[in-house]
Order: structure tokens, then sequence, then C-alpha cells
């Protein structure tokens, strides 16, 4: 414990020194890599991490010379938890570093913010999170899931394997939990699903009392049909809604939670022995086994020079973005955005479950999705995995106003928001 | 001196006897020239040239500035603490983002002529009744006035005339923007919810993206800016401002000279919210989002600090604390990403122990030192001469 | 001794009667009743705690009573009236401690306490006229100002604050002036020098003065009223209420 | 004689003892086949393993039951791991062999004998039965209270024999339960009249649901079952009626944890900002370093994690007394008078904490184990379980008000502190060192945070933002009540938390929380100087 405060401490000092020499040798045969993620703030706890892998990533790449013969250079900026100071810096990041490319962002909202930014001038940005899709910039890869590649299989997993009937959608009140859930109401639906065995329940940020809510769960599940709570709780408010489970004894055999948002990460925060048996649905979990996922923990717990840090499904879609990203440019032999993002079509690199991640038209991966228990260690037991990859729909099949979209960066439709019916580009023409 | 400048009217006095009220809108005049022609006249590559990205902040700063000049009216001059102004400041914001977001049309991802976005994705049927009339971009400038206007109104009338004052008066208006930020965040209020409103596309016809554009909200900045400054110190410099300072001194006093504090206190409430509005109203299409953090409680308290930093009671102070804290916030997160809270939490817990009247108090001890010495320099040519 | 029911025909600036005021309990006034006739001068005095400073709030509406009436001018019923009413109906109340506005200067000062204009609008487009200027003139000489009308009231002496507080009494023009504890922190000399100029005012206005300072209240040489527990103890000259038992009793005995 | 039934008592042991040995040789060879089995098999596996009278078949499915049983590819033997973690020393279950992790990797070499939800449940319920006829009364209540879940999987007459040898009425009762939901389904009827009249007055909510599906059999209209539907329809009416009081009861109590929780953080505010008037911002910050303390103390005290938290408060006290008088002695003493400068520096200060908290422990959430005595929830009738963390919370709460009420009315410090604050001149020149004073004011208020650190570490996140999330509520609370009243602050935070829970279940957490500020903004209105006001001459000012 100790040593690892005390590494830290010397880490931080050096990140500064760092910082320092670096804005001196400030040359030119350097590639420059944009680190956008929240270091303070609300979002610090989860986007600080996916930071440190970046750089990670980046000496690692050093070490092996570069890429096209030059050094790879980290930016790192604080965007600070502010969604106009994430459209501040990616300017300043573009206008003013001139990076090549942009790892950063996690909540919806900083996405949105960069979108026109980087639309604007023409940057690259590979988004690590999941997220509720309905989107495909031009300028953006999206190596998280989608919807269709997390909570839809999930919901089939419980539906199958467990037998569940009965249905409580819980989230934070944000656009992601609310998209997953419409998409998800509408899914069970059409699987014969009645409506009086859905409960929708949203919660503001960072809440902390959940006793009112867990109480109702309890209740709700009290009916006699097998019931499952699917939680898109956000961040934050996670460690007191799990705390409040295991105190109000809600097991996993009673009712079963299966999260979207909660890691490895999230887990390290608590004591997990309570809430054994509750489940995630991931692309990956830690407790892979692959001898690349074994080297990455490996390089992580050296890089970070403390073998307690856990790893998570944001590092590895940081990981895929950034191995696809470096081959993209060998292959370009260029750090250009447009050529990159042409050399980025149909790449692949192996992921770290022990597959292939590709990359498709439409800027999102193929991923195989991945069903964990929770353990007393606070790692995810895989109980349950697709048969193969599954390609990431930009566009849900499930909403009426999507289901005619589709996206693909490719010739000769080149477009993020094709209607497959009017055959045009961008909706607005297909309205009229 | 007195007796006849207070024969003068106000803005003559304003334009002779606030030398650094001068030098301030002279700085703000220039830069509203300087800084869109070189941003639109010369190549990226001269010297000369201003990035849009150095445009675009110093117009964020514009408008965090008039913010500030908000908050140093009431609170500088007036006494009163609110704690809750960014919500002032994101209603504006919030009034300019509809319109915004009803001029992208049948521009967005799913073609929906009536409903943005985030409306089709949620289901929303129809447009709710209070976007009615956001396509109108009169209305909405009304609006940007009106609605912080009105809250400001509603809440003074309510706190001014129950006479809460002090920290009450400081926690019901952080209650406030507290209260506005959790119904913001609710997605089914009809605001965008946490992504609030984003991907703008254009202002009066006029694309959002484009430099030229941008240069004009600039300007817009600035000219809101210089006659936010104006009208705060026709206010302050008229005796209505002196009633002002009585009552920040002394409350009951100005009460049993016969002055109606609550009038008082409730006009200058309300003109400082409809200030905090236009600022929040410039703000929204230079930064390209309108969010409900806008309303955290935090940012109200950052505000504060900007004017104490700054000195408060000045109106120019506020400006400079603006710029200042919000230029350290752009330079530490950018070139000290881990340590940067250390140093503008240091510069805070520095100024109030070692600035009490902020940076402005700097200035005339300096000044005295810069004629002092110029009398000594000019003691020692004379005797040179001699 | 008691007073007699109010007649229609002895006109009164104030009147009051049965007034009562309690705080948790404690009864700050008690059935207290006074009149004072126009251009009366009169001089309070009673042991801390008498409930002067009380009676003060409740005439400038600062407080309202329990029960009981105060009437101003024999038709304005003041505990219907807040403070900045009661001081637009022409009551003048000084503070206990000198309470100017610091942060502006002598001039400033007088010149918010100028008669009319009181609303925000009025302030706002507010011009010094050549009368209100004559009348400025006229209050400066009269408290020894017109050298120091620049400073900044907050750097005058504790009585020229005073003095000051006084002529901003007088800017306002009232009929009825409630003083309390002028004399105190002055040197002897100010305070003669106060006391001649309040024998001045009487000329024009109502006063009503509290006081410790006994030199100071027979300077006067008014009717003194005496306050204990919230209610008239004695009422006459001085001599007389110095020679009453009661109130050797409680105030001025051993 | 004596030697004869020595000899038999020996007989019967051996015998006793060869019959277990070979009981736990055929465990070993089910257990073994679990490796390959599928989900079905290992159910059926786990029932029959259950049946054995096998002494270490409890360890073993508890193991299975915790998912620690591994098999070595190699020669499948069984492994208990508790984590795979290089260093850690793991134990072969029915062999003595015990052996190093050295690498990671080396995980490949043991298949984990997965189980599901399903297996976990038939697990347990196969746990409880071993534990309703062994254990101490609270496990076995505990035990048949988890056969209320699968009643269907006890054999019938076993389950009666348990009832007519279980010594203790609550344990039998829950066991008669058992059996009367058992026989809720059987074909006849008196049978089922009298397992109703049993499960009459249960408020578990098994039951409740047993009683729905049984009304949903029945036909109101076939006379036959008319009055047996008539019979349920009153059970579940009176049974609802019980459980409505149970919601308000509920309600109630997490009303007052919730109006304990805000009553901790808001207590230490209430004398930094309430009595001295420093706009603390870095409140918050104190509440953080107590609740970090009690981590450290947990990481220092490994072993005794019971009593660490017991520790950690007068731990999490110095420590944030201690920051406290610093920041007191090198800031705020400089700003007395000067109320609104304090919110500017302790804002900066509170900036400072947060990153320095960030940079020492990582931006991560730390871990804060909750100790044995305080996790689960305690039964107040079958419908109304409660959670004992709230229940220690909501009296450690009333503690510390109540400690620190005495402190001030009290002791000597209280009276000095009272009169510095109240008359600053004054007092200096009656002797009390004001400085001082002030210091430990100072300090006291920022202790009684970090103690509500220690709380709050039991509720939620453990992380740099922690004290954000509290700030504003406390100072809600602080004013509410009225600022420098301790009483006042009681009433308010219990006020606001009750109401919050009254409200929240019709109009959802965030409205009864914007309800709530429109409430306190209103209130204010009427009485603006919150709840307790202090009265007369003395407020003037």
């Amino acid at each position: 414990m100790k040593k690892a405060v005390l590494t830290r401490a010397s880490k931080l000092f050096a990140v500064t020194t760092l910082a320092a020499g670096i804005s001196l040798a400030n040359a030119e045969d350097t590639i420059k890599v944009g680190v956008l993620h929240s270091l303070s703030g609300t979002m610090a706890i989860s986007e600080t991490t996916l930071k440190d892998t970046v750089l990670m990533m980046v000496a690692e790449q050093n070490k092996k010379g570069g890429l096209l013969g030059k050094k790879l250079e980290p930016v790192v900026v604080d965007p600070a938890s502010n969604w106009p100071l994430f459209a501040e810096k990616t300017r300043e990041l573009l206008a003013k570093e001139g990076v090549d490319v942009i790892f950063g962002c996690w909540t919806s909202v900083s996405r949105k913010s960069v979108l026109p930014v980087i639309e604007e001038l023409n940057g690259l940005l590979f988004y690590p999170v999941q997220y509720e899709g309905e989107e495909s910039s031009r300028n953006v890869f999206y190596t998280g899931a989608a919807p269709n590649q997390q909570a839809i299989p999930a919901v089939d997993y419980l539906m199958k394997e467990v037998g569940v009937k009965r249905w409580v959608l819980a989230g934070t009140d944000y656009v992601y939990p609310r998209t997953t859930n419409k998409i998800l109401e509408s899914y069970l639906k059409s699987k014969g699903v009645d409506a009086a065995d859905i409960m929708v329940n949203y919660t503001p940020f960072g809440h902390s009392d959940w006793q009112t809510i867990v109480s109702d769960i309890k209740g709700f599940g009290s009916a006699g049909k097998k019931t499952a709570v699917v939680s898109t709780v956000n961040g934050d408010a996670n460690v007191p809604f799990y705390k409040e489970l295991a105190n109000q004894g809600i097991s996993a055999e009673d009712i079963p939670v299966v999260a979207f948002s909660v890691g490895e990460e999230e887990l390290s925060g608590f004591d997990t022995s309570p809430l054994v048996g509750h489940l995630a649905a991931w692309n990956y979990f830690q407790s892979a086994d692959a001898d690349i996922n074994y080297d990455f923990i490996d390089q992580w717990h050296a890089y970070t020079g403390d073998d307690s840090r856990v790893t998570n499904d944001p590092m590895e879609a940081t990981y895929i973005g950034f191995s696809m990203w470096a081959k993209a440019v060998e292959k370009a032999g260029s750090a250009d955005v447009d050529k990159v993002r042409q050399a980025m079509y149909g790449m692949t690199v192996p992921n770290l479950t022990g597959g292939m991640a590709t990359m498709n038209a439409n800027h999102h991966l193929s991923k195989p999705v991945l069903i964990g228990e929770i353990q007393a260690d606070g790692q995810f037991d895989i109980v349950w995995q697709t048969d193969g990859e599954i390609k990431g729909d930009a566009w849900t099949d499930f909403l009426p106003e999507s289901k005619n979209i589709v996206a693909d960066w490719t010739a000769p439709i080149n477009c993020g928001n094709y209607n497959i019916v009017s055959k045009t580009c961008g909706s607005a023409v297909a309205a009229e | 001196m007195p007796v006849q400048a207070t024969h003068m009217g106000p803005i003559t006095r304003l334009l002779t006897q606030d030398k650094n009220g001068r030098r301030l809108l002279l700085v703000i005049a220039v830069l509203a020239i300087v800084v869109p022609f070189c941003n639109l006249l010369f190549p990226a590559e001269s010297v000369l040239h201003i990035s849009t990205y150095t445009m675009t902040l110093l117009g964020k700063y514009l408008c965090y500035a008039l913010l500030a000049i908000a908050v140093d009216l009431i609170w500088g001059y007036c006494g009163i603490l609110s704690l809750g102004h960014g919500a002032f400041f994101a209603l504006g914001g919030y009034a300019m983002g509809m319109y915004l977001m009803r001029q992208v049309g049948d521009r967005g991802v799913y073609g929906n002529p009536e409903l943005p976005d985030f409306m089709v994705f949620l289901n929303w049927q129809e447009l709710p009744w209070y976007w009615l009339g956001f396509d109108s971009f009169a209305f909405s400038m009304l609006m940007v006035l009106l609605v912080p206007g009105t809250l400001a109104f509603v809440f003074g009338a309510l706190a001014f005339r129950s006479r809460v004052s002090g920290v009450y008066l400081s926690i019901i208006t952080q209650a406030m923007t507290y209260a506005l930020m959790l119904a913001f965040f609710r997605n089914d209020m009809g605001f965008g919810g946490n992504n609030g409103l984003t991907d703008f596309k254009d202002i009066l016809g006029f694309d959002l993206q484009s430099d030229g554009t941008r240069a004009g909200l600039f300007i817009a900045s600035a000219l809101a800016l210089m006659l936010g400054y104006v009208i705060s110190r026709v206010i302050t410099a008229s005796k209505l401002g002196r009633v002002l300072v009585a009552i920040r001194d002394s409350e009951s006093r100005a009460r049993f000279l016969g002055y109606r504090v609550e009038h008082y206190k409730l006009f200058v409430f309300v003109v400082s919210a409809m200030l905090a509005g236009v600022a929040g109203a410039l703000y929204v299409p230079q930064v390209g989002i309108i969010n409900p953090s806008e309303f955290a409680p935090i940012f109200s308290i950052e505000i504060i600090i900007w004017v104490a930093v700054g000195g408060r009671g000045s109106l120019y102070g506020a400006v400079i604390g603006a710029v200042l804290v919000n230029y350290a916030k752009t330079w530490f997160t950018g070139a000290f990403a881990e340590l940067w809270l250390f140093l503008l939490g240091g510069l805070f817990v520095l100024t109030t122990l070692y600035l009490p009247r902020g940076v402005i108090g700097l200035w005339p001890p300096l000044q005295q030192r810069w004629h002092r010495y110029r009398q000594q320099r000019d003691l020692v040519h004379q005797e040179d001469c001699l | 001794m008691s007073i007699a029911p109010k007649h229609i025909e002895q006109p009164s600036v104030l009147y009051m009667d049965g007034v009562s005021v309690s705080f948790d309990g404690f009864k700050a006034l008690n059935s207290l009743s006074m009149c004072i006739e126009p251009g009366e001068m009169r001089a309070i005095i009673g042991p801390n705690g008498a409930g002067k400073t009380t009676m003060m709030d409740v005439i400038t509406g600062k407080t309202q009573p329990d029960c009981g009436t105060v009437l101003f001018n024999d038709q304005h019923d003041l505990t219907r009236y807040d403070e900045a009413a009661v001081a637009n109906l022409g009551i003048g109340r000084k503070f206990q401690k000198p309470s100017v506005i610091e942060s502006l200067t002598v001039f400033e000062n007088l010149e918010m306490s100028l008669r009319g204009g009181r609303s925000v609008w009025q302030a706002l487009r507010h011009r010094l006229t050549a009368e209100q200027q004559d009348k400025l003139d006229h209050i400066l000489a009269l408290i020894d100002m017109t050298a120091r009308l620049d400073t900044f009231a907050g750097n005058l002496s504790h009585g020229q604050k005073q003095w000051l507080e006084i002529g901003m009494l007088l800017g306002q023009q009232p009929q009825l002036l409630l003083i309390d504890e002028p004399a105190a922190g002055m040197t002897d000399e100010e305070t003669m020098k106060t006391a001649e100029l309040f024998k001045t005012l009487a000329q024009h206005h109502s006063l009503m003065v509290v006081e410790h300072d006994m030199d100071f209240i027979a300077a006067l040489e008014c009717r003194v009223t005496v306050l204990h527990e919230g209610s008239v103890l004695a009422e006459g000259s001085l001599a007389s209420v110095k020679a009453n038992d009661k109130v050797i009793d409680v105030y001025l005995g051993r | 004689m004596r030697i004869f039934v020595l000899f038999c008592l020996a007989c019967c042991s051996w015998s006793a003892q060869a019959q277990l040995a070979e009981a736990d040789l055929t465990l070993q060879r089910l257990a073994q086949q679990l490796a390959v089995a599928s989900y079905d098999e290992k159910s059926a596996l786990i029932s029959q393993m259950a049946q054995l009278p096998a002494e270490r078949k409890k360890p073993l499915l508890e193991a299975l039951a915790s998912n620690s049983l591994y098999s070595r590819e190699s020669d499948q033997r069984l492994f208990v791991i508790e984590r795979f973690k290089p260093g850690e020393r793991i134990q072969a279950f029915f062999y003595d062999e015990s052996l190093l992790i050295e690498s990671r990797r080396q995980k490949r070499d043991f298949d984990k004998i997965g189980i599901n939800n399903a297996i976990r449940r038939t697990l347990s319920s196969e746990l409880a039965l071993m534990e309703v006829s062994s254990g101490s009364d609270q496990q076995r209540r505990l035990a048949a209270e988890q056969l209320l879940k699968s009643p269907q999987d006890i054999d019938a007459s076993r389950l009666q024999a348990l009832i007519a040898q279980e010594s203790s009425p609550a344990v039998a009762e829950v066991l008669g339960l058992v059996a009367a939901l058992q026989q809720l389904t059987s074909a006849d009827s008196s049978q089922r009249l009298a397992a109703i009249k049993t499960l009459q007055r249960s408020l578990y909510p098994q039951v409740r649901v047993a009683l729905v599906q049984h009304q949903g059999r029945l036909d109101a209209s076939n006379p036959l079952q008319a009055g047996e539907y008539q019979l349920v329809q009153k059970t579940l009416a009176s049974i609802d009626q019980l459980q409505q009081l149970n919601g308000y009861a509920r309600d109630l109590y997490f009303g007052l944890s919730l109006g304990a929780v805000l009553l901790l953080a808001a207590i230490g505010l209430a004398i930094t900002f309430g009595v001295m008037g420093v706009i603390n911002m870095a409140h918050g910050e104190m509440i953080m370093l107590g609740a970090y303390t009690t981590y450290l103390v947990q990481q220092l005290m490994p072993a005794g994690s019971e009593v660490s938290l017991l520790v950690a408060i007068p731990a999490a006290f110095l420590v944030s007394g201690l920051v406290g008088v610093v920041i007191e002695r090198s800031v705020i003493r400089h700003l007395y008078g000067r109320p609104l400068e304090t919110l500017l520096a302790t804002f900066g200060i509170s900036l400072i904490l947060q990153q320095a908290v960030r940079s020492i422990f990582g931006p991560l959430n730390r871990e804060v184990a909750t100790p044995e005595w305080m996790a689960g929830t305690f039964m107040l009738n079958p419908g109304l379980e409660l959670t004992w963390n709230r229940l220690y919370i909501i009296i450690f709460s009333l503690l510390v008000l109540v400690l620190l009420a005495w402190v001030m009315k009290r002791t000597l410090f209280g009276l000095q502190m009272r009169a510095v604050t109240m008359n600053r001149p004054m007092a200096s020149s009656m002797g009390i060192r004001s400085g001082w004073v002030d210091a430990l004011t100072f300090g006291l208020g920022s202790g009684i945070a970090g103690i509500a650190g220690v709380a709050l570490s039991q509720l939620t996140n453990v992380g740099p933002n922690l004290g954000q999330a509290y700030i504003i509520d406390s100072f809600m609370v602080v004013v509410f009540g009225g600022v420098g009243n301790l009483w006042g602050t009681l009433v308010a935070a219990m006020s606001l938390g009750v109401a919050n829970k009254v409200i929240e279940p019709f109009a959802g957490a965030v409205l009864a929380k914007i309800l709530l500020l429109v409430f306190i903004i209103l209130f204010i209105q009427k009485r603006p100087r919150g709840l307790f006001a202090l009265k007369g001459r003395a407020v003037e000012g």
C-alpha cells in the first residue's frame, strides 16, 4: 500500500517534469497523440485509467521504435468533466497542438460536445466506451460496444439460460440508459413479455440513497415470477446501489442484476462478497483466458507499479483502438487523417479475449459479447459468451426511427446516416 | 468637484470620472476590431494571424466577463451574494440553445422537420408548448432577457420582501440553481437531459462553423460586454447606485431614510439576471453546447471567485478577474493537466490572504510607486539641469 | 400617574396607548402610553432594559406590537407601516451607534437623505436641483462640515459621524425626530453644542431624545419621561422627576 | 457387561466410520464428475451428493457455491482456490497436496467448476437443509426461511420429521409454513383449508405469492371452491393490510436513516459555519478525509477488520481535526469578520485537498469493508426487514449530536467557545486565548466531519468526489434548521430525510429532491432565519 502511494507520488512528479520537458522538445519529427480524458471532476474516477492506458501504449510503441520512424508524443489535457471544456480542449489539441489522433471521451455528452469541432477540423477520435449508438461520424471510430453488442445478448442470456420472466430496467437518467431501455423494452415486448412485467426506473447522477428503490425492486421481484434487474446505473451511483442490494439481502439467486456499466474497476471500490453471482455484460473481462490478455495485464501492472490494479472493458477498447490506429498508420504510410481513415476499414487486430477485432465500414467494431458473474475477489467469472464476434450496429433495428438507417463510410455510400429505403444520405432528404 | 459632477448626466460623469472604465472599454473595443480582423484577413502562416481557437476562447472569456459584471453589480454594490447566478446564465443559454435547435430544422439525423433529434429519440410526438416561438430569433432574444428576468423577479420579490438576507439568501439562491439543475437533468423536462442542446448548425442563416460567423459572435460579445459595463456603470454612478451602496453598508439606515430596500434590491437583481442571461445566450453558440452542468452550484461559486479575485465593487475588477481566472484555468488544464487543481486552489487561497481587494487592489500602490519614481527622476533631472 | 384618554381637541404628533411587545415571554413593553405634542421636545430616560429601543422600534415600524395603538399626527396608524413608509411620513430616527454610510462621502450621505425621490426610477434619474443644493449647503453649515464634504464618512471621528447622522435626519425634513443617545462618546464641548442644536431644531420639529447623560438632559430644558420595565414610571420636568420617590427607587436611588 | 457395551459402541463407531469413509469416496467420485458435467447434470450430482452421509460434503458444496472449486486438468484433482494470484498457496480438496501459484498463466492447468444461478439456488437450498438440522437457532431459522423459497424441493415426510424434532418454536413455525405451502397444492381440500389457516398471519412474501397463485387455480363460481376462494381472498386482504402498515414503517425508517446521514454530514458544518460563521466549502473534504482514514485504518489492521471501524472513529476525528486546525491557523485566522472571503479561501482549500487525495490514493474508489456485525438485515416481522447498518448510523448520528451538545453546554471548552463566538474582545480580555479556542473549535467541527466520513464510508463511494456529494445538502440542513442551533440541525435533517422518503415513492427520487429544495426556499421566506431562529434584540445586526 505504502509502496503504491510512493510510486504514485514519484510518477506524478515524473509526469509533470515530463510534461514540462515535452513542451520544450516540440520537434517536427514526432507523431502527436492527443489524450482527452477528464483527470479531475466527477468523471476522473473512470477516465484517468484510460489516460494511463494510452500513455502506456504510446510508451510501448516508442520502445518498438515508434511509427514510420518517428516517435510518438502524447499530449495530455484535462477537460475536467466539463462538457464545453471538452470542445475547447479538442480545438486546442487539433488547432494549437496539431495532434494527429485523439483518444478520449467517456460520457455521451462529452462526445456530442466534441463532435462538431472534430468534424470541422477533420480530426480523428477513438471513443472507447459502450454507448447508446444512433451515431456514426466520419471522424470518430467507436471501439466500445453498441447496444446490440451488450444489452441484447445479455437479455437473451437471462431469458434463455436463467428463465427470467419479469424485468426491472433501472438506470441513471441520461441518454444511454434511456436509449438502451427503450431498445430493451421494445425487444422484450417483441419476445412476448407483458408490459406489467417491466418496471422502468430512473435516478439522477450520483444518486446515493437507494433504500426505497431497492426495496421496490424487492417487492417487484417477490411476485412469483423469476425477476432480473437490467442496470444501466452509471458510475458513482453504483457503489451505494450495490451496497444497498447487499444490505437488503437481494442475492443473485433471487433477483440477479445484470449491469452494463459495472466493470472490474467499479467493483474494486467495495467488498463484492455479498454480490457473488450478479452479472455484467461486456466485450472483455480481466479474467479472460488468453495469452495476450495475461501479457496486457502484466504490462499494466508493470506500468502502474501496482499489481492490484485491474483492467476493464474500456481499457481493452482503448487497446484495440490504439493498435488499429498504429497499424493503419503503418499501412497508410502516413498519419494523415484521411489516409488513416481509409486504411482503417476492414482492419483486423487481435482483441484481448483471444479473438480478432475488425473495424467495419460503419466505424464500429466486431466484438464478442461476454457475460460474467461477479466473484468474491472483485473479478468476473465468464459464464457465457457469443459464438463469434458480433458486428456493432450504429443504428439500432429496434427503434422505428432508426430502423432504415445504416452507416457506411466506404464508397459508394460514404454516409453516416444512409436511408436504405429512400437510398439517400441524411434523412433530411428522405423525409421529403 | 463632486457637487458639479452630480449636476452632470450619469453618462458624462461616467466618461469623465471613470478612468479605468474608459481604459477597459477601449481595450474591449480594440479587441473587437483587431481580433476578427487578424483572424479573417491574415493567412494562418502569418505571425499576425489570430487562430479561431484563440478567438473563440477570447469570446468565451468576454461572456464570462459579462457574467462577472452581473454578479459584481449585485454583490459588489448591493451586498447580495448570489450563489445561484449560474442559473440565469444557463437559462439565457437555454433560450439561445432552443433557438439554435429550431434552426437545425430537418437537418437533424432523423430528419424530423419539427422535433429536435433528442425528442425523436425519446418518442416525443409533438413539440412541447414551451418550445413554441423559439423558431423566431426576435422572440428567442426576448426570452433570453425575460426568462432569467422573470425568475429573478419572482424569486427576488419573495426573498427581498421577506427580508431574507446574508447567508440565508446565498443558500436559497444555491438551492434554486441546484433544483433547476436536477430538473434540467430530467429527460422528461424536454430540454435534452444531461446531453443538453448541441449540434447546432447556424444562427440567423450564418453557418456556425465558419470563421466569419465566429468573428461576428466575437464582436457581438464584445459589444454586449461594453454595453453591460455602461449600463452597470450608469446604475452605480447614479443616486440609485449610492442607495445600493447604502443598502450594502447599512440596510437599516437605508430603510430609516425612507428607501424601500426590497424595491432597490429587486431592481438590481433583475437587471443582473438579465445581463447574466445575455452572457449565457452569447456563450452557447460559441462553445456549441448548453447542458445542465451550467446550473451546478459549483459553477456559481466559481463566478463569485472570479469577482473576488479581480476585486469586487469596481465592475472592471470583475472583468479582470473573470479573464484572469479563466485564462489560468485554460492554461493550467493544458500545461499541468495533473496538477492544475493545486495551482487554482492555491491561487484562490493566496488571493484571499494577500489581496483582500483583489487584483485591482494591486494597482494603486504600484501607481503610487511609479509616481514617486517619476517625481524622483524629475527631481534628479532638474538637479542635473541645474 | 396616568395618561388621560385622548382628546380630539388636543392635537398630538405621536400618540401611543397600551402598547405591549414581548419576545419569547419577556415583556419588553408593557402597556406603554405616551403622547408628544407638536413642536415638543421630550427626553426619555430609564435604566437598561426599560424598553427605550423597543419603543423606538415600534414607532418606526421595525417591530410589530402585540397590542396597542400608535398614531402619528392623529391619523396614521404606524403599526400598519414598515420602516420606509414611516420614514416617508416624516419620522426620522438616529441610532445609538452612529449609522452613516461609510463608503460614501459626507456629501453623498446627505444627498441621499434629502426628502423626495425615493422610488427606484427617481433614484436612477436623479439630478440635484438648485433648491436641494441650497438645502444641502444649509445643513452642511449647520453641522459644521462644509470643509469635509468630500471625506468618506468612514474616515470621520465618532462625534463627526453623530453630527453627520443628525444632518441626514435634517435632510429628511421630518416632523418628528427620534434620537437615541446622541451625546454618547462626545466631548463635553460637543455635548453642549449638540444640546444647543436640538433646541434650535425644536423650533420647527418635534423631538424625542433618549439619553443617559443628565447634564445633557438638563441642558435640553424639556419635559422628561421615565421608562421602567416597559411602561411609563413618571413624567414631568427634570426637577419633578428627580424628586419622584419611585424614580429614585429604581433609577437614581442607591 | 460394560465391556460388551464398549465393544458394541466401538463396533458401531467403526462401522459408522467405515460408512463415512465409503461415503467420502462416493462424494469424491461424484465431485470429480462435476468437472465434465453439463449444468443440468451438475444439479443432479449435487442432489446426490447432498444425500450422502459424508463428512466433507458441506465444505465441498460451500466451495462450489462460492465458485472456488477447480479441477486440475492433468489428474482431475479438486482444488479450492479463493483467488488466483501469484504468491498464494492453494490446497487440494481430497488430497494432502498444496501448491504455490507462480504465474497467472497456471490458471490454464485448472478448470473452474462453473455454476450458474440455477445451480447456486439448488446449492443454497441443499445447504439450508443441512443447516436446518444443525447449527444455532438463528442459523436454523435462516435455513428454514431459505426453504420457503422452494418448498417443493424438500420431501414432505422429511419435513414432518424435522418439525417433530425441532426444539425452537420460531424455527418450527417457519418449517410449519413450509409444510403449509406444500399442502397448498394438495388434492385434499380440507388439508388445503388447514394450510391456508396456517398461512393466515404470515407476512413472508413467498406466502403471499403462493396464495395469489393458489387463488388463480381456484374457480370462484364453483360452489365447491367458493368458500376456499373467499378464505384465500380474506387472507390476502389481511396480509396486504399488514404489509401496508409495514410500508409506512419502512418509509419512516428509510427517512430517518436518510435524515441520520444528512445529520452526520451537517453536524460538523453546524460548528464551523453555524457557530463560527465560516462559509466552509472544504467541509465536504473533511468528510472525505475521514472516509480515507477509515480505509487506511483497515489497511493497517487487516486481521482486525471487525473492530477497525471502531478504531477508525477516533482516528478520523484526529486526522480531520488536525487538518482543520492547520487550515484555521494558516488561513481562516486571517479572515475573521470577512465571512464571504472564507468562502473563497475554503473553496480553494477544497480543490487542493481533492487533488491531493487524488494524487496520493489515485482517482479510483477505495474499498472499505463492512464488518460482519453491520451487514445484513434484522427482521421486525417477516414482511419488514430493516438493514443493520442504517440502524447503527441512526444511533451513531444521535450519539455524536448528544456528545457535541454536551461538549458545548457542559465543558469549559464549550463555554470558552461560546464566549469567543459571542464576544471576542470581551472573551480575550477575560483571559481566554481566543486564537487557541478558534483553532480548536474549527478542529472540532472538522473532526466531527471526519467521523461522518467513517459512517459514510459504509454507504457510498470512498473517492475524491465524496465530499462534493454532501456539501450542498449539508448547507441546506444547517440553514433550514437555523444557523447556530444544533437542535435545529437535528430537526431539519430528520424532517428533510423523512419528507424525502415519503414523497419519493410516488414522485420519484429526483422530483422529491426538487420539491424539497423548493420547500426550503419557500420556508425561508416564511422564517428568514430557519426553523429555530433566535428571537429578540440579540439577533439584531
